[in-house]
């Protein structure tokens, strides 16, 4: 059951259809790049995480998703927010710690969440949300809500006990699950092909009775085609799917990495393979969006992401006031 | 109407009618209905020791096995709570909170707060707890403190049938993650429970023996089946002049601070009875809160009644070495009320 | 990778070594036969799984093995205790929490262990003992003296997230580790071919990069010649084998157990399948054997289990001096 | 020779001498070399904080990377341990405790009791603990509270240079298993530490400031960083004439309860100040001690200064008000002092 890199074609998008996934893809990487420029200034505290490079993935998927859908993200979950309609002018204050945040500064860059979006949060523990998927597959299957819930995870979360016991617990349960392996290469420093004890992690979907498929990650449209394949049939009850992505990210393990671990795939990747590169010429090629469109997207783009970085940056901080709230709906 | 039954028909009974009352309470558990895909019958176990017997009857689909991967199918409760249902999850052991302590701690007490308030994760966990049963270190095990020190949960902690049912209703009714810790030696225990639904609420401590007219010289705070143990020592030193005060905190996290404060005040003599491990644990929790809050009440040093620092022996003779006994409760009690300023 | 169930000959094997194997399995069968007795009388507390009819799994294993070598095992522990040398003695008294027993009564029947004999416990906690056996192959790796380490588990550990971890982790350290997965259909009351995504279990070696095999768990021959390619690969540094060995439990899951999930399979094995008996019809039929020698191994076997049983009731129980011994090395 | 070197180096070098002096002691964990299978450099990391970087380099075979499995690595350890080898493992921050709890408190701490007493389980598991580092929910707990409560386990949270490589030594000699728990915010604080190996036996508290001239009006016990922040208090508070004697346990199991209720003798009065939430905390732990031990000696309400009983929150704004200061433990201190009997 286990598919191969494929080259999709962009037929059955509409116009429409192809400047939202750039508008969602180009929105991450300007996000992603801007965040790293601030973390250089020491505006941004804690750990973070970027997910430029990896933006096709989050887009593949989630264009196949509505409200009904539920997603689980990573610590690297800027992506997969914004691919899922998580507001960029609040992720950004989030991510500055401000009151105005998604979380309103509790939660920082890896817990970004936003539970009307269906986006159940960016997850500070790897392997934390493939089990939190397999629940809100199983809330959709009771209810016949017809909604689908993925778990995206990276390649070192693919070794998690957590992760693989949700493999089995989606199969048996019949789940409407995607479980989106990301293999970017590495976990932290660690290279995937030394630390996943098969060829392709896609391998480990026989071991749990479910498809398993390998996509080119930088090829939005290669992600779209099979994450629209597994949408549908877990949406008919025909249970879940394993696809693995791979690709590479663009920044380090997080900022401050000096990733001596490797060498220049970056630059080869951001030079050659680059999903909006990829993108642009594949959909302009075929006549289907002008450049000027999608220009007009990064200039759009830009204006609001600087626009989220004054905001964020203006806003006040959470005080006293919010230490000790927010703990429980209602407490003694 | 009450009646008689026991503590496992009692949480067998809040489930059923939390049930019936909302369809989107649902159950899940090792063999918490039994034999799925087994030849023989459906329902065959109702859970190790029986608590959930019948239910899948009642409620077709909405009692669920579960295969041995408590990370996925607690977490998957987790989960299915913030998609709008209600889950009633069984770790079958509170001892096995090893093998997905991440999902309830990190993940289901923290999203509330990590959320900014913007999620509600109404799952409980059932669990069972406490030694006596000869289950030895990896089957007997309190750990209450553990999660009782986790922001985010609430904790529960019936020592009787009556209680059992209404914290049960309670805790599923409630919007935030409750573990509640049924303990295993009371499960064949039987006492009053009305038929009808009721809810008892949390961070309401029970005071179920009061001194002898309006006097008590010592308050005894006891956990569980602790309770009982405290029960039967008070009425001991009751012939031998000494009136007791029994505080039943019910649920562990809220606890019941005022009840327990102004018991204190008035007797000024505590002891803590907690079958737990004694290092941070439930005991020094309760003696420490007095020992900074009514200090000046305090007439006589603190005493724990614990467990030793040990793991729960499995030979007979020596676990009911390691549990607290009447005994060692009532020299406590004798202790603080002998003492000499 | 995966192979079927065969019908290995006995050829190789020694009379001597035929005579040992007979009467390990034998020792087993009795004690557990005998257990389940006494635990009807009531004079033994606690949880007691029991082992019979899985006696050629731990025997036809621990037949390769030797004092380099190491075991985890299970809540169902007896048979792999007596199979790597454990005291019967000492094991029947920890049954009754003696202060003559193998952990001086302090464990019980879940938490026999030896590690003098390399038996590294029973174990309470389902899939506790796969990672436990990575430290041990890992040990012997380091330090190079040929051993290897034995996890054994069920099918129904075979879902746990630790026993997947340390599937991958064995792997990618390339470690002298065996997987014996004892399939005998449930776990508790719940049937493997439910909780189990894939037809077997074998199955899910190749999606943690080792090679997996099925044995007919009846026939200790199969389970013997199983194991002892996997036993040789390992301490020639080819790495770890996952071997799934399927069966049936005569018992309860426990004893208490009223079984209502399944119906007269028991009767079934026990009548045609029975791996004593098989040994006996092949062993003689061959000629390599008598029924008088086995008989006799019958009558010793028979003898030795009823004087533990004396033993154990005669011994004394531990006392208030032992309840806080053995917490630490040193403390304070 | 004692040089001033980080607390961070103090470790790497602890580490280091024991593994010069003894071979089998190995290292494992996330990247503890770093890069395992990449085409970079190898020792690409050592460890994500860089703490036991240049260990792969000078003892090659010995450090080894795991994949995110903290079950089977941490297991493994474990299971090593048993088979003769003294692995420092290392849990990357003690929050990744969900994931892989059972091995060390049902399996670690549990076999020699289990077995017996025959079962010798020499491992440390190194991981990072506290708040300050803006790393949110799940990267800045304590727990040293949830480990502290296990029988069986030893825990040591050293509190600067000198005591973190002794302690560390110590740890790696002992023959039971032991959590050893940096505190992130340490790292790169400096102090004086010899060259050469030594060990700090567990269970030994550092009195870190005596009152002045044999006179102390308050004890407080501080654990981790907390330490820095209580010796910054004293010395406001001794501006103001109050005297101050701090007790680092060094070491939360064992406790040295001699040494803490000697001077709760002395000078009648207890602030424990801990940043770990409160509930069954550290913190209640060592007040409930004193409550019962030394009772007669107690002048004044024990104080508990802790972290409030939420999640650790990111905002630096609000992170800063759970972490307890100088402010809350002079404010704490002041109330003993001025507490009327
Ligand atoms: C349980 C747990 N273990 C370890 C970590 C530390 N950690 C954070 S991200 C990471 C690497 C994750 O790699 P991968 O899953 O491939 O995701 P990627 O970072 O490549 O997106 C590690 C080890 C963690 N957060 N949680
Ligand atoms: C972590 C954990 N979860 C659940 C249990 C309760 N339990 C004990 S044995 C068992 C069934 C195990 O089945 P399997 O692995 O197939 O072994 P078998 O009993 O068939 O030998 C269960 C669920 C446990 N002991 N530990
Ligand atoms: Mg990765
Ligand atoms: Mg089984």
């Amino acid at each position: 059951m286990t598919g191969t890199l494929t080259q999709a074609p962009a037929a059955e998008l509409t116009p429409d259809a192809l400047l939202d996934a750039y508008r969602t893809m180009r929105t991450i990487r300007d996000f992603e790049e801007r965040v790293h420029e601030e973390f250089a200034t020491g505006d941004i505290p804690g750990f973070v995480h970027l997910y430029a490079g990896e933006e096709a993935s989050a887009t593949g998927v989630c264009s196949h998703l509505d409200l009904r859908d539920a997603i689980a993200s990573t610590h690297r979950g800027h992506g997969h927010c914004i691919a899922k309609g998580v507001d960029v002018m609040g992720m950004m204050a989030e991510i500055f710690g401000k009151l105005t945040g998604s979380c309103r500064g509790k939660g920082g860059s890896m817990h970004i969440a936003d539970l009307s979006k269906g986006m159940l949060g960016a997850n500070g523990i790897v392997g934390g949300g493939p089990p939190l998927i397999c629940g809100r597959a199983l809330a959709s299957k009771l209810k016949g809500d017809g909604g689908v819930a993925v778990a995206f995870f990276g390649d070192g979360a693919s070794n998690q006990g957590t992760t693989l016991e949700s493999l089995n617990l989606a199969s048996i349960w019949n789940l409407p699950a995607i479980f989106v392996a990301e293999n970017n290469g590495y976990a932290e420093a660690t290279s995937s092909t030394w630390s996943v004890a098969t060829d392709d992690i896609a391998d480990r979907a026989a071991a749990f009775g479910m498809p398993g498929v390998i996509v080119d990650g930088f090829d939005f449209f290669a992600v779209h085609e099979a994450a629209g394949e597994a949408v549908a049939r877990a949406r008919e009850g025909g249970g879940p799917t394993l696809i693995e992505v791979k690709f590479t990210r663009y920044f380090g393990h997080f900022e401050g990495d000096q990733q001596l671990y490797r060498a220049d795939e970056v630059r080869n990747a951001r030079e050659n393979l680059d999903c909006l590169k990829v993108f642009r010429a594949r959909v302009t090629g075929s006549g289907q969006l002008t450049d000027d469109q999608l220009d007009q997207v990064d200039q759009e783009v830009a204006t609001a992401i600087a626009a989220s970085v004054v905001a964020a940056k203006a806003a006040p901080k959470p005080g006293a006031d919010d230490l000790l709230t927010d703990v429980y709906v209602s407490y003694q | 109407m009450a009646r008689s039954i026991t503590y496992r028909e009692a949480i067998n009974e809040a489930i059923a009618q939390e049930m019936a009352r909302d369809e989107r309470v649902i159950v899940m558990g090792e063999d918490n209905a039994g034999g799925a895909g087994s030849p023989g019958e459906d329902d065959a176990w109702g859970g190790v020791l029986g608590v959930t017997k019948g239910l899948y009857g009642k409620f077709p689909g909405r009692v669920l096995d579960t295969p041995i991967s408590e990370s996925a199918f607690v977490g998957a409760a987790v989960g299915a709570a913030t998609g709008g249902l209600r889950p009633v999850v069984e770790l079958m052991f509170i001892d096995f909170l090893g093998v997905c302590f991440d999902q309830i701690f990190n993940q289901a007490a923290k999203f509330r707060y990590m959320f900014g308030g913007k999620a509600v994760t109404p799952v409980v966990v059932r669990t069972m707890w406490g030694a006596g049963l000869r289950a030895a270190a990896q089957h007997s095990q309190s750990l209450l403190s553990v999660v009782t020190h986790i922001p985010g949960l609430k904790v529960v902690a019936p020592s009787n049938p009556y209680d059992a049912k209404g914290l049960l209703i309670q805790a599923i009714r409630d919007d935030d993650p409750v573990i509640f810790a049924e303990h295993k030696m009371l499960y064949d225990v039987s006492g009053d429970v009305p038929e009808e639904s009721y809810a008892i609420p949390f961070g309401e401590a029970n005071i179920v023996r009061e001194g002898s007219n309006g006097h008590a010289d010592v308050t005894i705070v006891a956990i569980g089946r602790m309770v009982n143990t405290a029960l039967e020592a008070a009425d001991e030193l009751a012939s031998s002049g000494i009136q007791v005060e029994i505080i039943d905190p019910r649920t562990t996290s809220p606890l019941d601070t005022d009840t327990i404060l102004e018991s204190v005040e008035n007797t000024g003599r505590l002891v803590v009875v907690d079958e737990s491990n004694p290092r941070c644990s439930l005991a020094t929790d309760i003696a420490a809160l007095a020992a900074q809050e009514v200090f000046g009440s305090l007439r006589a040093p603190i005493q724990q009644v614990t467990g030793p620092h040990t793991p729960v022996p499995f030979a007979d003779s020596l676990e009911d070495l390691f549990i607290p006994d009447t005994t060692r409760v009532a020299a406590a009690v004798k202790t603080v009320v002998d003492h000499v300023g």
